[in-house]
Formats: structure tokens, C-alpha cells, sequence
């Protein structure tokens, strides 16, 4: 049920037996396992079926090249550590952590084990066999935002964050500056649920921003509740991680989609290749990783010229984002004229810009 | 001769551990009282229950107005015409009158109509009940009430009473009496459970008595006496017991002033209760059960420590905020009439349950001796008689009377200074009765002072050198047992009594000061 | 049909067989589920029970997966067996946590080592307040402890976040979430090089011996079960209902805590948001599991953890999805509930007649 | 204005999820079982009819497979506690265990899958009335028939012989049995009623509250009703009033910080749990009222010994 683009793949495809039958008899000493250790159940419908999604491409990609294996739902807790000493101890060569939580075990482990390698989404801690990668996430979220404006008639956009680290707040800020950019009228209310994935309290916090007043919403959850709600009290709203078009036909405005396909097939071709080395990569619209996909009917064709417009210059670089002059929403200049954002800023992300009302919860110094 | 009403033949039922009937055989004519007696689980209930369809039967047959059922339960049973007063209420505390009689009916009635068919059998028969009161509001004596309305709104032509008779006084067993000889002479037959031989002589025309589950006689209560009755029960007739004057020694309790409110709101207030209690003596507290009892024994026990200090005296302390455990240390031990679940443990072992109130295999430290407490409970069993598979049998698993002689020895073998008694002998068989009896007077031959409460005037009168009368939360004076007559007593107990400011247990002039007049106008109030 | 009779005691066979028989079932049904699933019974079966113990370093593991459930779990023992129902070790857990994990934030480098003690007991102590709070409501209020207790976990991993969202988050963290990694001198000391077994498991054991002492051995532990075997007996006897409920929240309060001062300063070594893994429920299963007995709890901690781990590798050797762990956990404590029956009472197979209700 | 007759339109829908599964509850307590499995009787019957109107299209179909669901699990549930004598505290959260794990399980192929468009409802001419319209009158069906099951409960109860019959069960399953009654099948089918309330409540969620299933989506509502029963004294009528209230409090938090208010958001996220606790204290204050009401059996064994 997911619009995933097939990958662009960067270098040409050696002519494997991609997809082949399974008949091909395979050189089974050969292969390469690569395990998965996934924060939640692969089938949330966001996050980590996206991050399944990808893996699945990638098998795809190289076939009986490599084997693939995963565990879900690894709590990011002290199981963390032992689930990948044990992946390690099956013979994986590559191991994939998809969450934040996993930085401190995965430190261990690769410690340990140097002839492994690792990679760990969304952390900033690197080492030897370590690396890290993410996607832009908040490209998405500017794409969004630029509908967003486009189709609020209430001038109030509501967002249904998870927990508010430094990610999150990035694509509420990105959501609210590609709103502005096309109506400077719009304010953005954000309700925060404490939970990355709780349907439920996804569906209340939703209501409530409805209620509010917000007609356009936006979420940083992995479920699909929000737009749901939309669909159920005829507002609008956005597919987020995957595409939701399905959840909510009426409501959906478009998906800000991860696909994180390219990526896993590079990591992968790193190995096969022995060009594997450790760095920190962060891809977005440019990589491929990013898109915003199945843009609604109804929505305007300047809107729609508007999002391919921002959606080149993502692509060919000439378009930032985060550039100055930026103030925060309490009128702190945070980003002086003429500067633009680089990574290190982008990822202590920690006030609301101008057009977000309230205050990032725990933010410091308040 | 007519048809009877009930024949039973070959009835057995058997259970894992005993045969509770075997091979029973009884028939109930029409209009007769038929007295069923037997020593405690000589299988009366039982009986009782299968003829009721409560329990099946492994064998025999029923033939009801010469027809032969089978009573599968309770409602068949009602169909055919035969009521129930369980030994134990089956009342619900919290559902109005009404509607607790609303249950025990079959037919299709409203509540309404169940309201009004109360109040009509209630007029006939003398029994006033107000349909509207929850249960828990009333008397234990209206409860029982309400069992027998019910029972008689169903038209019965068989009604079976299971131990009516244990919680009324005097005056209302009298005019139950009344009630059944109506009932009888109305052609309605009565199966009659009782362990009180003389109510059976004075009640019953025809008698079963039954002895490990078997037919041991049938004869005519009218023509024998307690001693015969006994004779077939038990085999052999109770000992008698022997009671020594003495001249008693110095005050152990002493109880001054003591008032309390109550603790739940189905209690009684306790008001201005003084008495005491002297080494060598048995002090008996006579009374319906639900005057204050419950509350006195929970002060004088420490299980309620609200009283104030210097209203209870144990040996000279002020005992009145200590807990049960600290009064224990002072020499005072206590017999409580639940046995189950607050004299013992069901679950736990004898041995475990000397740890409820002994301390003798414990040390300093609080470790537990295990096989120091074992000899100990081995001890007991051995020499109260009590019929027990040994220290670990655990305490659910002996029948009322045994469990009741080892907590009775429990308390006993600590020497204790004073011993309170509640209900000793409730449920209890004549043997097991006589011998817990003649342990408590052997008790106080040696010194101990000792309060028995309890709603047997029979034992009271039997054991206790004088008595007090509990009634409304207020204690009468006390009157030697010498002085005392059951009517006496029985027009105390519902709270009149004449008050002279004098010295208790003096043993001067405490005459019945009631016209006849008063007696009359007291009995028709109060036929609790 | 057939019909229960009670017992005259409680059957001393099936209290040792009962356990063995609800395992047996439980394989059982989960061979049939396997097959059902078209996966290989006994490779099932291995994966659940035997490779979690097939190696030192797994047995290590599995140990530092039961240590916490035992903990716990002994705690919850005293708590069940004086008719508290205690749902709430969770927050218990998290509380302990949270307190020693300020503790262990205050060490510098040359802190000395000694710190890990006063983490164990600020751990213990912060679990026994939190469990306070429900001896509390209850005693005062009167105010039913399991619903108490259950609401508190939220409000316990609440307050967590609110700590390692805010004051506590690492500066140099990136905003993540988490407070910085303790240090080094805060680490739970291990019994051995490459394994992560700590001193909890000594701790656990000596709780074992503790608690089977003090349940069986002290009038103490006496009179705290009379209260919930027979609560008017307890009065009787003059043991305090309110020294046993809250002597049962404090006990089971303090081993939550010190189970959830042991993780974070054991092999998580930081506060995050995830420091709640469910270890509190799971433990009341355990309890169950080894019938609120010192030793069975062991067993059941251990067969608990291997469910746990078993359902891990499940994933990864057979491809089957982590609630497994779930429904088999699930099935052992309903398999072992009904087995139990059979220790206070008889089943008699009776020839077809009408049953009575 | 408006955003009120909103809020209070979600109070009532969130209000509706709880009420149904605490009213089965209740029928359940009243007769002297306490269930610790509703949460995963609810999670059971998610899926089930979660499952069944994907395939089917009807959602009242789906509440009828949720109801069967939860009935079944119920079942299974009284079989152990009644027949066996098992403890009900640890049966139920053998249950809660069991169904988080079973419906995760069963659910896996339908995480993805949508369920079909469905009408808005609105009763015809009342909501259209401004304000009140949105309020009242634009809910989906089982909020007016949640409303009307506790009429009938409460009439049930109070006034029906088989109400006071399952009363008495509960009161004094020994007297019960005395008396002639099937204390043990009047026991059970009180369960299996529960269960198949807890069920409806449970496809409520994920057929129209949350229209979607994800594993472990009911998050916790069954504890909350199961906190509700007490929290009403076991009065039907309080229980609505109750849940209305817990889920006027959930709403309220979002509110609150949607409107920006001060305060971290973790503490606004404990709201509901903190109010459920005082109101509970409060309650439960006074032993004599919360005795009066409460089924004197709740959470006993009872063994009828023939
Ligand atoms: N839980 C139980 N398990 C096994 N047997 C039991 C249990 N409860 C009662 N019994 C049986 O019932 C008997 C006790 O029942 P009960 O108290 O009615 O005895 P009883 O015959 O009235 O005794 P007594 O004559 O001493 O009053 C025991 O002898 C035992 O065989
Ligand atoms: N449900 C039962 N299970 C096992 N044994 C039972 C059961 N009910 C009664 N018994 C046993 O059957 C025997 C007869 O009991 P029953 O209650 O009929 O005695 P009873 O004559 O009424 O005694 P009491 O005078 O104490 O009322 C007793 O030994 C008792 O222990
Ligand atoms: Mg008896
Ligand atoms: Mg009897």
C-alpha cells in the first residue's frame, strides 16, 4: 500500500539476478547477512515499516547476494545491546540500528566487534565500524508546509508531535517556514502525545487541535491516526514517513515520504564492494531519500507549481531552508542574515520559529 | 393411616473423606413435627438438603404424597411444596426484605405483590417485618423472621427448619413455637433440626436420630428424656458436669464506663458497660446475639483498641488501648465464635496456627522453631481429644467441634490469667460441648478468671457462677446464678431491667420487679 | 463430565507438578502452533529453550534479563501474600530509577566507588516512596490499591520524561532525550570479564534466601500472610493490617527501585525515556509463575527470561514476530492457573449425568 | 463557542469508548467477578472486528465480531475463575497478557489495511441546531446506545427480578446456591455479557474511534474502565458520568496545550491519571458508602460444594 519510487540507483546496476526466480541455485558461503534492529513493530504503518520498506528494496536489489534478517519491537533499553551481540554472533556482517536510542549499545557492540560493520540511523556517534545516516526529514515537512498554507482557510495549522527532541521540533519549524513562505498569515499549535506511536491519544490530540480551530494537519507520529481524524471531522491532513493516501483519501493533501531504499542499497554495495569506511550521512530530496508524493486534486496548480519549485531546489541545492534571517517565535534572532544553517545547527534545533505559538517543552533556560 | 406426606428409603450419600447418609430411611406424615437429631456431622444438613434438591443423592429414593421425584434443586422442590430455613441465613445484607423473599419465590409476582403477601402472612402469623428495611438493618431475630416468611409464602406442605432456634431468645423461640403448632395443626408437616433436646420434647410428635450418617431410632420425643435422646445420639449420655463452690480470688478484669461507638454501621454503641471479673470465677454474658456483643468482645479483645485506657483493666493495667498481642502478655486470652478465618487459618496448618496467639516456639529474635511448634501442636491434639490427621492437618480440614477443643486447648495450655469465651459451644455437638465445658470449669478450679459470652442460656446457667445480661449495648447487673430462672433472664435480655444502685456481684436484692402487666406489654413488643 | 472435589490439604505432589505439567501443556500448545505456522516444532522448541542457555555469554544474558524480573517479583511475593495487589512495580521501577540515576549523575570522575552503594539505596528508597504513595491512598483513604498503583506507573514514566525532556538532558546531548552517560565509577560492579552479569544477580539470590527465611522461618513473615490468607484472623491475632500493607508496598516498592537503580546503573548507564521495558508487569507473572515461592520464582524468572529471549530469536532464526513472547507467556500463566487447581482440589470424572450448578 | 460544543462533542465520543467497556464491567462485578482481562478482551475484539468489516464492509457486523470476540475470551476467562477456582486477579492479567500478545499476532496482516469510507452521521434536523448540533447531535450511533444501555442497566438493576438476581449472586453466592440458583452459570454469563461489552468497546476503537489497527491500540482504556467501576460505586449511571469526565479530562490536556498553557506537557499528560486517583481517594474515603454499594463476593472464590 505504500508509493515507493524505485530507487534511482546511483551507479549502474551490475546485470544481477535482481528479483530473480527462486530457483537460482545460490553460493550460499557467499552471502552476506545483514540484520535490522527495528524500535517498533513493522507493522506501524510509519516509521519502521518505512525502514522495512527499505530493507526490502535493498534484498531486492542485490537478491541472494545478501540475506536479511530483522528483530522488531528491540526496546531501547539494556535488550538493545544483547539482540545485536546476537545478531553479530549469527554471522551478520551488517547491522542496521534504526533508532536514537540504540547510539550507547551499538557503541558496545561495535567495540567489540570490529570485523562488523554498523549503522546507526539518527544518532551523532561515530566510530571505526560505526556509522551513521538519516534522512532530511524536514524537507518533507517543508513540502507539507508549503501545501499547508496553500489550503488552510483558517490560517491555523496544527501539528501532533511525538516527543519533542531536536528532530521533531526541526519539522514543526520546516512545516511552519513552508507555510509561511506561501501565506504569511498562518500559525501553527502543536500538542504533544509523549508517545512515538499511541493510535488513541494520536486520534484525541488530533480532535483537539481540530477543535482548536487548526483545519490543516500535520504529524510526527508513525501512525496514521492523524490524517484519519481528518478524513473523520473533514479537515486535512498529511501521510507522513510512507504514503497514506489510502487512510484518507478525502483529507489527504500528500505524503511527505522517507524512502530509505537508496540508502540501504548503498550501505550494502559499500560492503559488497569493501569501500565501506565510517562518516555521517544525511540524505534528502536530493539523495532520493525524501519526496512528497500524491499531492492532492484539489489542491490549487500554483500550490502545485509552487511545491515542484521547491522541490528542484532542494534537488539541484540551490533552495535552503534554514537560512538567516530566522528569529525564534519569542523574536530572537537565531539566525543571522545571510548565514545558513549548517548540520550541526539543524541538529540542536531547540526554540519554535516566528508563526509557532508556545514553547518547546524542557527547552532550556526557560 | 394417611399417606405420608415424605418417605425417604436408602437414602446414601457419600463424600470423599465420609458417608454423610447411609442407607437412611424416614418418613413425615402429614401434619406432623418430625424431630431429626444427631451429634455434629451425623448428617442432619445432608439430609435436609437432598429432600430440598440442594444435593443429590448416590442412592435411594424420594416419594412425596406417595409419588415418587426426583428434586433435581431448589425450585423443583418449591414446585412440589417443600420450604427451607437453612441452619445458616441465606439472606442477602444489602436487598431489601422484599426482596430477599422476592428470590426465595418462583411464581411470577411482582415486587409489589411480594409486598403485600408479607405483610398479610406477617398479620397471620404474628411475625412483624417491615419489607421496605434492607436486611443488614435488622435484628438477627427479624432476619430469622424473614427466612420463616419466606419459607411460608411458598404454601408449603413440608417445611424444614435447620437449627432455628440457636440465635432467638427464649420469649421468641416461644413464639415460633406458636407459629409451627399453627402450621401443624393447619396440615402442613415439619422437618425439625435442633441440637436443644427439651425444645425437641416439647415441639416434636415423631423423631429420627441419626449417628455417622445411619439410622440409630425413631421413637416419640414426648416420651423420653435429655438422657435417653442422648443415649441414642451419642451412644452414651453426657457427663455430667461438676461444679465446685468457690470462693472467688482477686479482680483480673475489670471493666468501668466502658462506652463506645460502634465501628460499622450495622453495630450496636456499647453504653457505660461495668463489670468484673474475679480469679476462680466464670462470669456468664447472656443476650441475643447483635446487642453489643460483637463490639464488647472486640474491645475486651484488643481487636478494637478505640476504648479508653482506664475502662479495661487486666490485672490492675489499663488495658484499654493495647493490642490483642499485648494483652496477651498481661495473661488474657481469647476464644473468638468464629472458628474459621478468625480462630484459625483455614489454609494454614495446626501447627501454623499456634502462631496466631503463641509464642512459645518462637525466639527473641522472631525465628520459628518449626519442630518445637509441631511437638507443641502435637501436644495439644493429644490432650484435648481433638480428632485431627496431626500438626499439619490444616484447620479447614477438621469439623467444627475438633477445631473448636484445639482453639479452646490453644488458649488453655497458655495459662492464662483470664480467659473470654465467645459462643464455646456454638454448633457443637452434646460430646464435644461437655467436654469444652468441663474444661473451662476445670479452668477456673485452678484460678483462672473466666467471661463466657454466649446465646445458651442452657450452657450459661450450666458453667458461669454469675451472669450479666447484654441488651441494647448496655450491661445489666450482675446476678448469681443461684438467683437466676431462664424467664428471668429472658426478660432481661431485651433490655428491662430494674437498676439498683448497688455493689455487683454483692448478691443482694436483685428481684424481677415487673408487674404482670409490664411482662406482657415487654413480650408483645419485643418478640425478638 | 467431570467434577472437583476439595482436597483435605493442599496436595504437595501437584504443588511441585502442577508447574511441570502447565510447562508441559504450554510446549505442547506451542507445537501446535508452531506447526501451524508451517515452521519446524523443534526448532521452536530450540530456539525457546535452548539456545538462550546453550553458552556461557547466553546464560549470562539470560541472567541479566531475570535478574530484574526476580527482584521484583520477590518484592511482589510479600505484596500478593498479604492480599495487597500491587500492579504498579513499573512505576516503582522507573521511580528507583529515577532517583538513583540523580545520584549517579552527581559522581565526577574521582567520585569514589563507594557511590554505587548510595545509588542502590537511593534507588530503594525511591522506589519505596513511590509505593508509599499507594500505602498511602489506601490506608487514609481507603482508596483501592491496584487501580492506585496502576495509575501511578503513568505518572511515574511521566515524571521520567519530564526529568531527561528537561532538567536532567544532557547539555552536550543534542537535545536527545537522555541525561549523559554516567560515570565510569557508577557501574554496577560485574562478576566477570565479558559478561554483563552484575552484582544484582548476587543481590537476587540473597533475596531468595532472604525472603524464604522471612516468609517460613520469622513469626514476621508469619503474621504479614495471615492478613491476606484471613484478614479477621490477623486482627485477632493483633497483627497490624497496616504494618503489613505497608510493609508489603514498602518491600515491594524498595525491590522495584533497587531492580530499576541496577539497570540504569548497570547495563543501560544513562536515564533515557526507555528505561521502562515492562519488567514491573512482567514480574507479576513471574510471582504467579512460581507461586509467590522464593525458589519457584527463580525458575519462573529464568523460564520468563527465556521466553523473552527465545521470542527475540524467533525473529531472526525463523522469521516469526515478537508477540509470540506474548501469547506464550499468556498461555503458560493461564495453563498454570488451571494446573494449580489440582493442588487444592481433586478432579473426578464422573459417568454423564445431569449436572447441578 | 464552537470549539466548546466541539470539545465537549469529543468528551462524549472519548467518553463512550470507556462507558461501554466499564458498564460490562460492572454487570461483571455485580455478579463478584472481577475481570483484570479487559484490556485484552479490548484488544482481542480490535482486531476481530477490525478484521471483519475490511472483509465485510458493515461496521455493525465488526462491533458483532468484537462483542463475539470478547465474549469468547470472557469465557474462557470464567471457565478458569469459576469453574476452577483459579485467582481472578492473576487469571485477568493472564488474559491482558494473552490478548496483547494474540491480537498483535493475529493482527499482522492488517496493519495496512483501510477500512471503507462511512457516512458522517448527524441526526436529522438536531444537528443542525447551532452549538448544540455539534455537540450533541453529531455523534456516531453507539454514543446514544451507549446512553441507552444505561437506562436499561439501571432499570436492569434496580428494578428487573433478573437485575436483582445477578445482585445476589454477587451479594452472597453461598445464600445463591441456597436458594436454588445456578450461581455459577449466572456467574458466567455476567462474564460473557462483560466480555462482549468489553468487545463492542474494544471494535468501537478501532472500527470508528481510531479507524485503523495497530498492535497495543487500545493503550490502557481498559485499566481505565476497570478504574471506572469503583470510581462510580458500581452505579451505571455514574459510570457514564465518570467516563465522560475521564474523557472530558483527556481532551482537556490536548486543549490545554493547544492553547499553549505553561506548563510541561508531561505534567498536562498526567492529568488523567492524577484526576482518576483523587476522584478514586475521594470515593473511597468513606468505607460505609463504598460497602453499600460494592457486591460483598467482589474477587472471592466460591465453591458450591454439592
Ligand atoms: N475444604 C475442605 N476440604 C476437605 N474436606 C473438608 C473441607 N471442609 C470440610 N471438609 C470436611 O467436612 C468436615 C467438616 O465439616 P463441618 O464443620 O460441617 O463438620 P461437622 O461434621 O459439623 O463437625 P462437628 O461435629 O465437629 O461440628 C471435615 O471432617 C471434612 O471431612
Ligand atoms: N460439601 C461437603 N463436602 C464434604 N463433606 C461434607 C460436605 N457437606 C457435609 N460433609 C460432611 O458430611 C457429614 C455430614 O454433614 P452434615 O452437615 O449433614 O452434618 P449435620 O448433622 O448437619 O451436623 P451439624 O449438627 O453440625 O449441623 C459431615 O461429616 C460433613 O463433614
Ligand atoms: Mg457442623
Ligand atoms: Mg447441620
Amino acid at each position: 500500500a505504500c508509493s515507493k519510487q524505485e530507487s534511482p540507483a546511483p551507479a549502474p546496476a551490475p546485470a544481477t539476478t535482481a528479483a530473480a526466480p527462486a530457483s537460482a541455485p545460490a553460493p550460499a558461503a557467499q552471502k552476506l547477512k545483514i540484520a535490522f534492529a527495528y524500535v517498533g513493530p513493522v507493522g506501524d504503518g510509519g516509521w519502521t515499516f518505512a525502514h522495512d520498506n527499505g530493507r526490502k528494496a535493498m534484498e531486492k536489489e542485490f537478491g541472494d547476494k545478501v540475506e536479511t534478517s530483522f528483530v522488531e519491537k528491540v526496546p531501547e533499553s539494556a535488550d538493545a545491546e544483547r539482540v545485536m551481540r546476537d545478531m553479530v554472533s549469527q554471522g551478520n556482517k551488517l547491522i542496521f540500528g534504526t533508532t536514537f536510542g540504540y547510539m550507547e549499545p551499538m557503541l558496545k557492540v561495535a567495540a567489540d566487534n570490529k570485523d562488523v560493520k554498523f549503522e546507526h540511523a539518527t544518532g551523532y556517534k561515530t566510530a571505526e565500524n560505526l556509522r551513521t545516516y538519516d534522512s532530511r526529514t524536514y524537507e518533507g515537512a517543508y513540502m507539507a508546509g508549503v501545501i499547508a498554507g496553500a489550503m488552510t482557510k483558517t490560517n491555523t495549522l496544527g501539528v501532533v508531535g511525538s516527543i519533542p527532541i531536536p528532530e521533531v521540533v526541526r519539522n514543526i519549524n520546516s512545516f511552519t517556514l513552508g507555510a509561511l513562505s506561501v501565506n504569511p498569515k498562518i500559525k501553527t499549535r502543536v500538542v504533544w502525545v509523549g508517545d512515538w506511536f499511541n493510535p488513541p491519544k494520536e486520534t484525541e490530540a488530533a480532535t483537539s487541535l481540530i477543535n482548536g480551530g487548526a483545519d490543516v494537519l500535520m504529524q510526527n507520529t508513525d501512525s496514521s491516526a492523524v490524517l484519519q481524524t481528518a478524513e473523520k471531522m473533514g479537515k486535512r491532513a498529511f501521510g507522513w514517513d510512507s504514503d497514506m493516501s489510502n487512510y484518507g483519501p478525502k483529507a489527504h493533501l500528500g505524503s511527505a515520504v522517507i524512502n530509505w531504499g537508496p540508502y540501504y542499497i548503498k550501505a550494502v554495495r559499500d560492503v559488497l564492494e569493501n569501500k565501506w569506511t565510517t562518516g555521517q550521512s544525511w540524505w534528502g530530496v536530493k539523495e532520493g531519500a525524501i519526496d512528497f508524493v500524491n499531492v492532492a486534486a484539489d489542491v490549487p496548480d500554483t500550490a502545485k507549481q509552487e511545491l515542484e519549485k521547491v522541490k528542484a531546489g532542494l534537488k539541484d541545492g540551490s533552495l535552503v531552508i534554514w537560512k538567516g534571517p530566522l528569529q525564534d517565535n519569542a523574536g530572537k534572532e537565531v539566525l543571522a542574515s545571510g548565514t545558513n544553517a549548517d548540520d550541526k545547527f539543524l541538529g540542536g534545533i531547540n526554540f519554535y520559529v516566528k508563526g509557532v505559538e508556545g514553547k518547546v517543552p524542557g527547552a532550556a533556560g526557560k | 393411616m394417611s399417606i405420608p406426606r415424605l418417605q425417604l428409603a436408602h437414602i446414601t450419600k457419600r463424600y470423599p473423606s465420609v458417608v454423610a447418609n447411609s442407607d437412611v430411611s424416614l418418613q413425615v406424615l402429614p401434619g406432623e413435627t418430625h424431630a431429626v437429631l444427631g451429634e455434629n456431622g451425623a448428617g442432619k444438613s445432608t439430609l435436609m438438603k437432598i429432600i430440598y434438591g440442594a444435593v443429590k443423592p448416590d442412592e435411594g429414593s424420594v416419594m412425596f404424597d406417595g409419588q415418587p421425584v426426583h428434586i433435581r434443586n431448589p425450585q423443583e422442590a418449591r414446585a412440589l411444596g417443600i420450604s427451607m430455613v437453612f441452619q445458616h441465613f441465606s439472606l442477602f445484607d444489602t436487598l431489601t426484605v422484599a426482596e430477599n423473599v422476592w428470590l426465595g419465590l418462583d411464581k411470577s409476582l411482582t415486587l409489589h405483590q411480594v409486598t403485600h403477601s408479607i405483610t398479610a402472612k406477617a398479620r397471620e402469623y404474628g411475625l412483624e417485618v417491615d419489607p421496605a428495611r434492607p436486611v443488614h438493618t435488622l435484628s438477627v431475630g427479624e432476619m430469622q423472621r424473614v427466612e420463616i416468611i419466606r419459607a411460608l409464602l411458598t404454601n408449603p406442605k413440608l417445611l424444614i427448619l435447620d437449627e432455628p432456634t440457636s440465635v432467638l431468645t427464649p420469649q421468641a423461640v416461644e413464639k415460633l413455637f406458636v407459629v409451627l403448632k399453627q402450621l401443624a395443626s393447619e396440615g402442613c408437616s415439619i422437618l425439625y433440626i435442633s441440637h436443644k433436646l427439651h425444645e425437641i420434647r416439647e415441639l416434636c410428635t415423631a423423631c429420627t436420630v441419626l449417628r455417622g450418617g445411619q439410622v440409630t431410632g425413631d421413637c416419640d420425643p414426648r416420651r423420653e428424656t435429655n438422657a435417653s435422646l442422648s443415649r441414642m445420639m451419642i451412644g452414651a449420655e453426657p457427663p455430667q458436669l461438676e461444679h465446685h463452690e468457690r470462693q472467688p480470688g482477686p479482680v483480673v478484669l475489670q471493666v468501668r464506663g466502658l462506652s463506645l461507638p460502634r465501628e460499622d454501621q450495622f453495630g450496636h454503641d456499647l453504653d457505660d458497660i461495668s463489670f468484673e471479673v474475679r480469679a476462680g470465677e466464670v462470669v456468664g454474658i447472656a443476650g441475643v446475639s447483635g446487642n453489643g456483643q460483637r463490639e464488647l468482645l472486640f474491645a475486651l479483645s484488643g481487636e478494637d483498641e478505640r476504648a479508653a485506657p482506664e475502662t479495661i483493666q487486666v490485672s490492675g493495667v489499663h488495658a484499654g488501648r493495647l493490642d490483642p498481642a499485648d494483652r496477651r502478655d498481661l495473661g488474657m486470652h481469647f476464644v473468638p465464635e468464629e472458628r474459621l478465618g478468625r480462630g484459625a487459618v483455614p489454609g494454614l496448618s495446626l501447627a501454623q496456627n499456634l502462631l496466631l496467639t503463641r509464642t512459645d516456639a518462637v525466639n527473641r529474635s522472631g525465628w520459628i522453631d518449626v519442630k518445637a511448634l509441631r511437638q507443641q501442636a502435637q501436644r495439644i491434639i493429644g490432650k484435648f481429644n481433638v480428632k485431627a490427621g496431626g500438626p499439619q492437618a490444616a484447620a479447614k480440614s477438621l469439623s467444627g467441634g475438633n477445631l473448636q477443643k484445639f482453639i479452646v486447648g490453644r488458649e488453655i495450655d497458655a495459662n492464662p490469667k483470664l480467659l473470654i469465651l465467645s459462643q464455646p459451644t456454638w454448633g457443637v455437638d452434646v460430646g464435644a460441648s461437655a467436654q469444652i465445658r468441663s474444661e473451662i470449669l476445670a479452668l477456673r478450679d485452678a484460678g483462672c478468671a473466666v467471661l463466657v459470652v454466649s446465646e445458651e442460656l442452657e450452657e450459661l446457667f450450666e458453667i458461669s457462677d454469675r451472669l450479666h445480661v447484654i441488651a441494647k449495648g448496655r450491661l445489666s447487673p450482675s446476678i448469681e446464678r443461684a438467683r437466676a430462672t431462664v424467664t428471668l433472664i429472658g426478660e432481661w435480655m431485651s433490655g428491662l431491667w430494674v437498676v439498683h444502685p448497688l455493689r455487683e456481684g454483692a448478691g443482694s436484692a436483685l428481684t424481677p420487679a415487673l408487674s404482670q402487666g409490664e411482662r406482657e406489654e415487654m413480650q408483645g413488643k419485643n418478640n425478638v | 463430565m467431570f467434577k472437583l472435589e476439595p482436597r483435605p490439604e493442599a496436595s504437595r505432589f501437584w504443588s511441585i507438578a502442577s508447574p511441570l505439567l502447565a510447562l508441559v501443556i504450554t510446549v505442547l500448545l506451542g507445537t501446535l502452533l508452531f506447526v501451524a505456522l508451517g515452521k519446524d516444532p523443534v526448532r521452536g522448541l530450540q530456539v525457546f529453550f535452548w539456545e538462550p542457555i546453550n553458552s556461557a555469554y547466553r546464560l549470562g544474558e539470560l541472567m541479566v534479563k531475570a535478574t530484574p524480573l526476580l527482584i521484583i517479583a520477590l518484592g511482589l511475593a510479600v505484596c500478593f501474600r498479604s492480599n495487597v495487589w500491587n500492579i504498579g512495580a513499573e512505576g516503582q521501577f522507573v521511580i528507583g530509577a529515577v532517583v538513583a540515576g540523580g545520584v549517579a549523575l552527581l559522581a565526577g570522575k574521582d567520585t569514589s566507588r563507594l557511590i554505587v552503594l548510595a545509588i542502590l539505596l537511593a534507588g530503594v528508597v525511591g522506589g519505596m516512596a513511590w509505593a508509599g504513595l499507594t500505602a498511602l491512598l489506601r490506608d487514609k483513604f481507603n482508596a483501592n490499591e491496584i487501580l492506585v498503583s496502576l495509575m501511578l506507573v503513568y505518572v511515574a514514566t511521566l515524571t521520567l520524561n519530564y526529568m531527561v525532556f528537561g532538567p536532567w538532558k544532557d547539555p552536550q546531548g543534542y537535545n536527545f532525550p537522555q541525561t549523559k552517560t554516567f560515570e565510569a565509577v557508577t557501574q554496577i560492579p560485574r562478576l566477570m570479564q565479558g559478561s554483563r552479569v552484575n552484582i544484582g544477580v548476587l543481590l537476587a539470590l540473597a533475596g531468595v534466601a532472604g525472603l524464604w527465611v522471612f516468609l517460613f522461618r520469622t513469626r514476621a513473615g508469619f503474621a504479614q500472610q495471615v492478613g491476606g490468607l484471613a484478614p479477621a484472623a490477623a486482627r485477632y491475632a493483633g497483627f497490624s493490617s497496616r504494618k503489613a500493607l505497608w510493609t508489603a508496598l514498602l518491600v515491594s516498592g524498595g525491590a522495584a527501585g533497587l531492580a530499576g537503580a541496577l539497570e540504569v546503573a548497570g547495563p543501560i548507564g544513562q536515564l533515557t525515556p526507555y528505561v521502562p521495558a515492562g519488567y514491573g508487569f512482567a514480574a507479576i507473572i513471574v510471582a504467579f509463575v512460581g507461586r509467590l515461592h522464593p525458589v519457584g520464582m527463580v525458575f519462573s524468572a529464568i523460564l520468563m527470561s527465556m521466553f523473552y529471549i527465545g521470542g527475540e530469536l524467533a525473529q531472526s532464526r525463523l522469521g516469526l514476530p515478537k508477540s509470540l513472547t506474548g501469547v506464550f507467556q499468556g498461555l503458560l500463566l493461564f495453563t498454570l492457573l488451571a494446573c494449580d487447581t489440582l493442588m487444592a482440589y481433586r478432579i473426578r470424572f464422573l459417568p454423564s449425568t445431569p449436572t447441578q450448578a | 463557542m464552537d470549539q466548546y460544543a466541539l470539545l465537549f462533542a469529543s468528551m462524549l465520543n472519548a467518553g463512550t469508548v470507556l462507558a461501554i467497556a466499564a458498564l460490562g464491567l460492572l454487570i461483571n462485578e455485580k455478579a463478584g467477578i472481577v475481570n483484570l482481562g479487559a484490556e485484552g478482551m479490548m484488544l482481542c475484539a480490535a482486531i476481530a472486528g477490525f478484521v471483519t468489516v475490511v472483509h465485510t464492509g458493515n461496521d455493525w457486523i465488526g462491533f458483532l465480531a468484537g462483542m463475539g470476540a470478547g465474549a469468547l475470551l470472557a469465557a474462557a476467562f470464567g471457565l478458569l475463575v469459576i469453574w476452577m477456582n483459579t485467582n481472578q486477579y492473576a487469571t485477568g492479567l493472564a488474559l491482558s497478557l494473552f490478548g496483547a500478545g494474540f491480537s498483535a499476532f493475529a493482527g499482522i496482516q492488517y496493519v495496512q489495511e483501510k477500512l471503507p469510507e462511512r457516512p458522517h452521521f448527524s441526526l436529522p434536523l438536531l444537528g443542525d441546531i447551532p452549538v448544540l448540533g455539534p455537540a450533541l447531535f453529531r455523534q456516531h450511533p453507539m454514543v446514544y446506545l451507549a446512553i441507552g444501555l444505561v437506562i436499561w442497566l439501571v432499570w436492569f438493576l434496580d428494578r428487573s427480578r433478573a437485575g436483582l438476581v445477578l445482585r445476589s449472586v454477587g451479594e452472597s453466592p453461598e445464600a445463591a446456591h441456597a436458594l436454588g440458583y445456578p450461581v455459577r452459570r449466572i456467574r458466567l454469563m455476567a462474564v460473557v455479557a462483560g466480555g462482549a461489552l468489553c468487545g463492542l468497546s474494544g471494535a468501537y476503537i478501532s472500527v470508528i474511534y481510531t479507524p485503523l489497527w495497530v498492535e497495543g491500540m487500545v493503550a490502557g482504556k481498559g485499566w481505565i474502565a476497570l478504574a471506572l467501576t469503583t470510581f462510580a460505586t458500581w452505579r451505571p449511571a455514574r459510570v457514564l458520568l465518570g467516563a465522560y469526565l475521564f474523557g472530558g479530562v483527556t481532551m482537556l490536556q490536548f486543549q490545554l496545550q493547544g492553547a499553549g498553557v505553561e506548563v510541561p506537557s508531561e505534567f498536562l499528560n498526567m492529568l488523567p491519571y492524577l484526576a482518576t486517583i483523587v476522584v478514586l481517594a475521594l470515593i473511597s474515603r468513606n468505607p460505609a458508602w463504598i460497602r453499600v454499594n460494592m457486591p460483598a463476593s467482589l474477587g472471592k472464590p466460591f465453591y458450591p460444594g454439592t
